[in-house]
C-alpha cells in the first residue's frame, strides 16, 4: 500500500506546491514529483514553472 | 476630500489586526478601525481573543493547573509543601498583565508596520466608505480601495439567565472573578463553560455545568469526548446533560437560583456565581449602511463566499463573524489570505486542517475529521491509538491520562483524523495539522524517527497501531 | 540439537527488544540475549535507556523542576507556599517505580509478541550461532538464521577520575544519589553532563562543570549554545570551558579534591561529588568469538554499512555500538529497519533526519543540520528566528525563554535544521522532524493553520520569518 497514491478529492501536494500551481495555472499532475513515489515539492513545481517560462 | 486608504480593515482582534499587518507587510496602505477602549478611554487592539478570550482563558488555566498540581500531585515526587494558597486576585492581576503587554504588542506592530489606527466605531457606507464614529461622536468617511470586515463574535445572551452584575456573568465577566466561589453555575458544556469551570474547580468550587443537549461534547470524536467526561467528571466537574436552564432568580442580592430541567423534571440549584457560556453569535449591529450591498446569512453572518469575498466587490469579511469554525486562527489564517488576495495573489485556505483546542486538563486537541462523522459518510477507515500510560515521558511526567488517535482511510493510508486527549494535546495536534497538510498516511509517520523519551511518541505509536503495528502495546489480535 | 531462531538479538536495549518485537510481529521465531541481573538476579529489560539512562534521567528532571518551580516561580501566579522541600530518598524511589514499570512492560511485550528471553551473556560464534552463558556459568549454544547485535554502550571513564563508590560517580551511580550534595563537580558538559548538573542544581547543589573543550555545547546549532550557556549560568550552573581535569584525590573518605589547568593554570576544586560524563564507549567486550567474521571499526564500534549489515551476511548490528549518533530512538529505528530487511522488505532509514534533545530547563533540540555547518559546506541560506517572548501562550506560561530557528536553503526554499530553545521542545521538534521528511519548504510550514494560542505557533512564525514575513514580531528590514 503505497503511501503516496494520488488519493481522492485533492492532489496530493504540499500547501506551497498548490499555491503555486494556482499562481501559475498550472496543472499538478504534469508537474514530475521528486520525491517517494513521485510526491511533489516546491523546488519541483519551481522548476517546472521556470522551464515552461524559459520554454515561453 | 477624504483620506483614501489601499485597505481599510474594521475590528482589531486577531482576524483583523492580522489582515492589517499582511495587508501593510505587502505595501498596501492600510488602516484599521477598532472601537474597544479601555477605562481611560484609549483604543485597544487585539479584540475578544486577546482581551476577554483566548489570552486571559488561558493565563488562569495555567496559574490554576499550577496551584492544583502543588495541592494535589506533588507528594508523589517527593515535594514538600505546607498550607498551598491562591491569592486569587494577584493571579487575575497577572492575566491583566499579560494581556496589557500583548495588545500594547499589537499597538507596537501597528506602528511597526505602518499600519493606521481609527479608533471608533467604524460602518461601512456604499462605494467602499468607511465612516468613524469617534468617542466624542464626530464622524469621519475615509475612502478604501479594499475593505475587511472583521468585527466578530458577541456572546449569546438568554432570558432565563440575564447577565447581573457580580452574579450573572458573560466571559468576560467570568475572567474578573476574583474570590473563589463557594458554588458555580456554568450554563453550557462547550469549549468556553469547560475551560471556566475546570478554572474554578481546581480552586475548591464546586461547580455544576448544565447543558441542554443530552450529548457531551458532540463535535469531538466520540472517544475523545468520553474520556474527557469521565476524567473532568473525577476532577469534580458536575456536568449535567440534557439539563435546560427555565429561570434565575436573585437571592437576597447575593446567589442565584437557578430552574431547569432535565429528564427527571424540575430541579432548583443554588449558586453564589452563575458563567452564561452558551455559544457567541457574529457582531454586525451598526456595521453596515443599508446601502453598504454586504448581506447577512440566514443566521446573521456576513455572507462570504470561500475567499471571503462578501456579493460587494472589493469588500471582504473575516472570522468570528463569518461562516466556519469561531477560532482565533481561522480568522488569522482569513486576514492572511484575504490581504494576500487584495495584493494581488490567488491565495486560497484549507478548511479541512484547521487545529480545535480544549484547553481543560489533559487538554482535548484534534483536527480532520471525526470517526463518526467518518462512518456517516460511509468512508472505510483504519484506527490506531496509544494511551499515555504506555509513554515512559508520560510516566516521568505523571501525565498519563489520555491518549493520541489517528483514523485513515483504509484503502489510501491517508490520514482523516488525529484526536488527541493529553496533557500537551495542544502542542502535539500541530504535528497533525502538519502531516495532513502534506496529505501524510499513516505510513508516512509510521517511518518517521520520533524522539525518545518524549510523548510525541504516541503519535508514531497510534500511527503504527493504525496497522496493528504498535510496539509499545500489545496489538489486537489481526483480524 | 540445538535450539533454533529465525532471529536472535543480542542486548535488550531500545535498540534491541524493539528489534526483537518487530522480527516477532512479522511472523519470525525471535529470542533476545539480555544479561543485566537486579538485585535480586532476575534479568532485567530495557538496557541503558530505561535503567540507567533517558528514563530515569528524565524521571529526577521532571520532579526537580516542579520543585524549582515551586520554590521560585509560584509567587507570580500568586500561589502562596511555605516551605517547599525535597524529600530526595522519595524523588529517588518514585524514580525507581517508573523504571520498574517499564522494564516490566518489556517483559510484558515479549510474551504478547512471542519474543523467547534468553538470560545471560550472550556470544557470536561462527556460522550464526550463539553461545548464552547463564549466571551459574552453564553455556548454551543456540543456532540462528539471522543475529542482531544490540550490545549498547557504557561510559568511558578517566584515569585521572577512577571511579569511588558513593564519592566519584558515573551515570548510573548519579541517578541514585540520595541527597542533595552541597558542592557537586561535574566532568563533561555534554548532554549527560548538563542533565545530572541540572537536577541537582534545581535542588540548591552548587554545580560546577569542567568541560575540556574550549567551546560550549560545539555540536549544537551556535545560536543554541550561546542562549543555552546564558540560561545554565543564570541557574548557578558554573560551566568551566577549557578545564581539564588532571586528578582527584579523595579528602577523609568523603569530598574529592579535584584539580584541573585552565587558561590561567593549576586549579583546584572542592566537592561532595563528582559525577564522570565525559562520553560512552560502544559494549563488546566477550561479545564475539574469535572466529565471528565481524568486525570492529578503528573507534571500537561495530563496523556496519548503511542498513547495519556486519561483514558476516545475516549478522547485523544497531544502536549504541555502531557508528551514528548514541541515541535510543536511533537504537530502536534501526531496530525496525533490520528486523524488516530480515523480513525480506527493502528497508532503508533517513539518518538525515534524528533529531536531538537536551532535557534542560528550558530544553534544547534540533533536528538537520546547524547554521555552521550548512555555511561550511557552503550552502546558501536563509534563517528564520521568533522568540517565545513573544508568543501569547508562552507569557500565559511564564516561559518565554528561548526561541525557534528554521533554515531553509536560499535557493530551493526547503528546510534543513530546525533548532529550538524553549520550555518543551522536546515536543515541538516533532513537527520540525515531520516537515523535513516531507522534504517541506519554508512556504509549506508559512501556509498551515497552527493553533491559537500555542506555543507551537513560534514554528509557524519563525517559518515567516525566514522571508520577513513574521507577524507577531517586526522583522528584518528588507535587503
Ligand atoms: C473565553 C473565550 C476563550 C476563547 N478561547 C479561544 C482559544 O483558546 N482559541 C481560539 O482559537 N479561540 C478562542 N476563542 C475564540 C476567539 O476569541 C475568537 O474566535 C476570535 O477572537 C475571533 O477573532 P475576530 O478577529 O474574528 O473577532 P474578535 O476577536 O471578536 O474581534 C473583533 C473586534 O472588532 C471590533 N469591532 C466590532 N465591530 C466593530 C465596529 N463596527 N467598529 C469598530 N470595531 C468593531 C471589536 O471591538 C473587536 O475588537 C475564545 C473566546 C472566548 C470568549
Ligand atoms: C544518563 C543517560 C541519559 C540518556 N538520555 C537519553 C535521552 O534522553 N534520549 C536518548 O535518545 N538517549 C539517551 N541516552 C542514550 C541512550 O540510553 C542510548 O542511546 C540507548 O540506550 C542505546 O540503546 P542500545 O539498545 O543500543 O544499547 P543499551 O541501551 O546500552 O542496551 C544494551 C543492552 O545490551 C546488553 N548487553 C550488552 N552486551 C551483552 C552481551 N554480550 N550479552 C547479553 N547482553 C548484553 C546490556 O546489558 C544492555 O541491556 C542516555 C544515556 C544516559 C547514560
Amino acid at each position: 500500500n503505497s503511501a503516496t497514491d494520488s488519493f481522492k478529492g485533492k492532489a496530493m501536494a504540499s500547501p506551497a506546491v498548490r499555491r503555486i500551481a494556482r499562481e501559475f495555472d498550472i496543472d499538478i499532475r504534469q508537474v514530475p514529483g521528486s520525491g517517494k513515489n513521485g510526491r511533489i515539492f516546491k523546488e519541483d513545481i519551481l522548476r517546472f514553472q521556470r522551464s515552461a517560462e524559459q520554454a515561453a | 476630500m477624504s483620506q483614501k486608504f489601499d485597505v481599510i480593515v474594521i475590528g482589531a482582534g486577531p482576524g483583523g489586526y492580522v489582515a492589517a499587518i499582511r495587508a501593510a507587510q505587502l505595501g498596501l496602505k492600510t488602516a484599521c478601525v477598532e472601537k474597544w477602549v479601555d477605562n481611560k478611554g484609549a483604543t485597544v487592539l487585539g479584540g475578544t481573543c486577546l482581551n476577554v478570550g483566548c489570552i486571559p482563558s488561558k493565563a488562569l488555566l495555567e496559574s490554576t493547573h499550577k496551584f492544583h498540581e502543588a495541592a494535589h500531585d506533588f507528594d508523589v515526587h517527593g515535594i514538600q509543601t505546607s498550607d498551598v494558597q491562591m491569592d486569587v486576585k494577584k493571579m487575575v492581576s497577572r492575566k491583566d498583565t499579560i494581556v496589557k503587554n500583548l495588545t500594547g504588542g499589537i499597538t507596537g506592530l501597528f506602528k511597526a508596520n505602518g499600519v493606521t489606527t481609527l479608533s471608533g466605531m467604524g460602518k461601512l457606507l456604499a462605494n467602499k466608505q468607511v465612516e468613524v464614529t469617534a468617542a466624542d461622536g464626530t464622524a469621519t468617511i475615509y475612502d478604501a480601495d479594499n475593505v475587511i470586515l472583521a468585527s466578530g463574535s458577541v456572546p449569546v445572551e438568554i432570558p432565563p439567565a440575564p447577565l447581573t452584575e457580580g452574579l450573572i456573568l458573560d466571559n468576560a465577566g467570568a475572567l474578573n472573578i476574583d474570590e473563589t466561589p463557594k458554588r458555580l453555575g456554568v450554563i453550557g458544556a462547550g469549549v468556553i463553560g469547560l475551560e471556566m469551570g475546570s478554572i474554578w474547580a481546581r480552586l475548591g468550587s464546586q461547580v455544576t455545568v448544565l447543558e441542554a443537549m443530552d450529548g457531551f461534547l458532540t463535535l469531538c470524536d466520540k472517544d475523545v469526548a468520553k474520556e474527557a467526561q469521565k476524567l473532568l467528571g473525577k476532577q469534580g466537574l458536575d456536568i449535567k446533560l440534557s439539563a435546560r436552564c427555565t429561570g434565575t432568580e436573585i437571592i437576597d442580592g447575593k446567589e442565584v437560583k437557578v430552574k431547569y430541567t432535565d429528564a427527571a423534571g424540575e430541579q432548583e440549584l443554588v449558586v453564589d456565581k452563575l458563567i452564561v457560556a452558551v455559544g457567541r453569535r457574529p457582531q454586525t449591529q451598526g456595521l453596515l449602511a443599508g446601502d453598504s450591498g454586504v448581506k447577512l446569512d440566514e443566521r446573521g453572518f456576513i455572507f462570504v463566499d470561500e475567499s471571503c469575498r462578501t456579493g460587494v466587490p472589493g469588500v471582504y469579511a473575516i472570522g468570528d463573524s463569518v461562516r466556519g469554525p469561531m477560532l482565533a486562527h481561522k480568522a488569522s489564517e482569513e486576514g492572511v489570505m484575504v490581504a494576500d488576495i487584495i495584493a494581488g495573489h490567488k491565495a486560497a485556505m484549507n478548511y479541512d486542517v484547521i487545529p480545535n483546542i480544549i484547553y481543560t486538563f489533559p487538554e482535548l486537541a484534534w483536527v480532520g475529521k471525526t470517526e463518526q462523522e467518518l462512518k456517516a459518510e460511509g468512508v472505510k477507515i483504519k484506527v490506531g491509538k496509544f494511551p499515555f500510560a504506555a509513554s515512559g515521558r508520560a510516566m516521568a511526567s505523571n501525565a498519563t491520562d489520555g491518549f493520541v488517535k489517528i483514523i485513515a482511510d483504509e484503502e489510501t493510508d491517508r490520514i482523516l483524523g488525529v484526536h488527541i486527549v493529553g496533557a500537551i494535546a495542544s502542542e502535539l495536534i500541530a504535528q497533525g495539522g502538519i502531516a495532513m497538510e502534506f496529505c501524510s498516511s499513516a505510513e508516512d509517520l509510521q517511518l518517521m524517527c520520533f524522539a525518545h523519551p518524549t510523548v510525541s511518541e504516541a503519535v508514531h505509536e497510534a500511527a503504527l497501531a493504525v496497522d496493528n503495528h504498535a510496539i509499545h502495546m500489545a496489538n489486537r489480535k489481526k483480524r
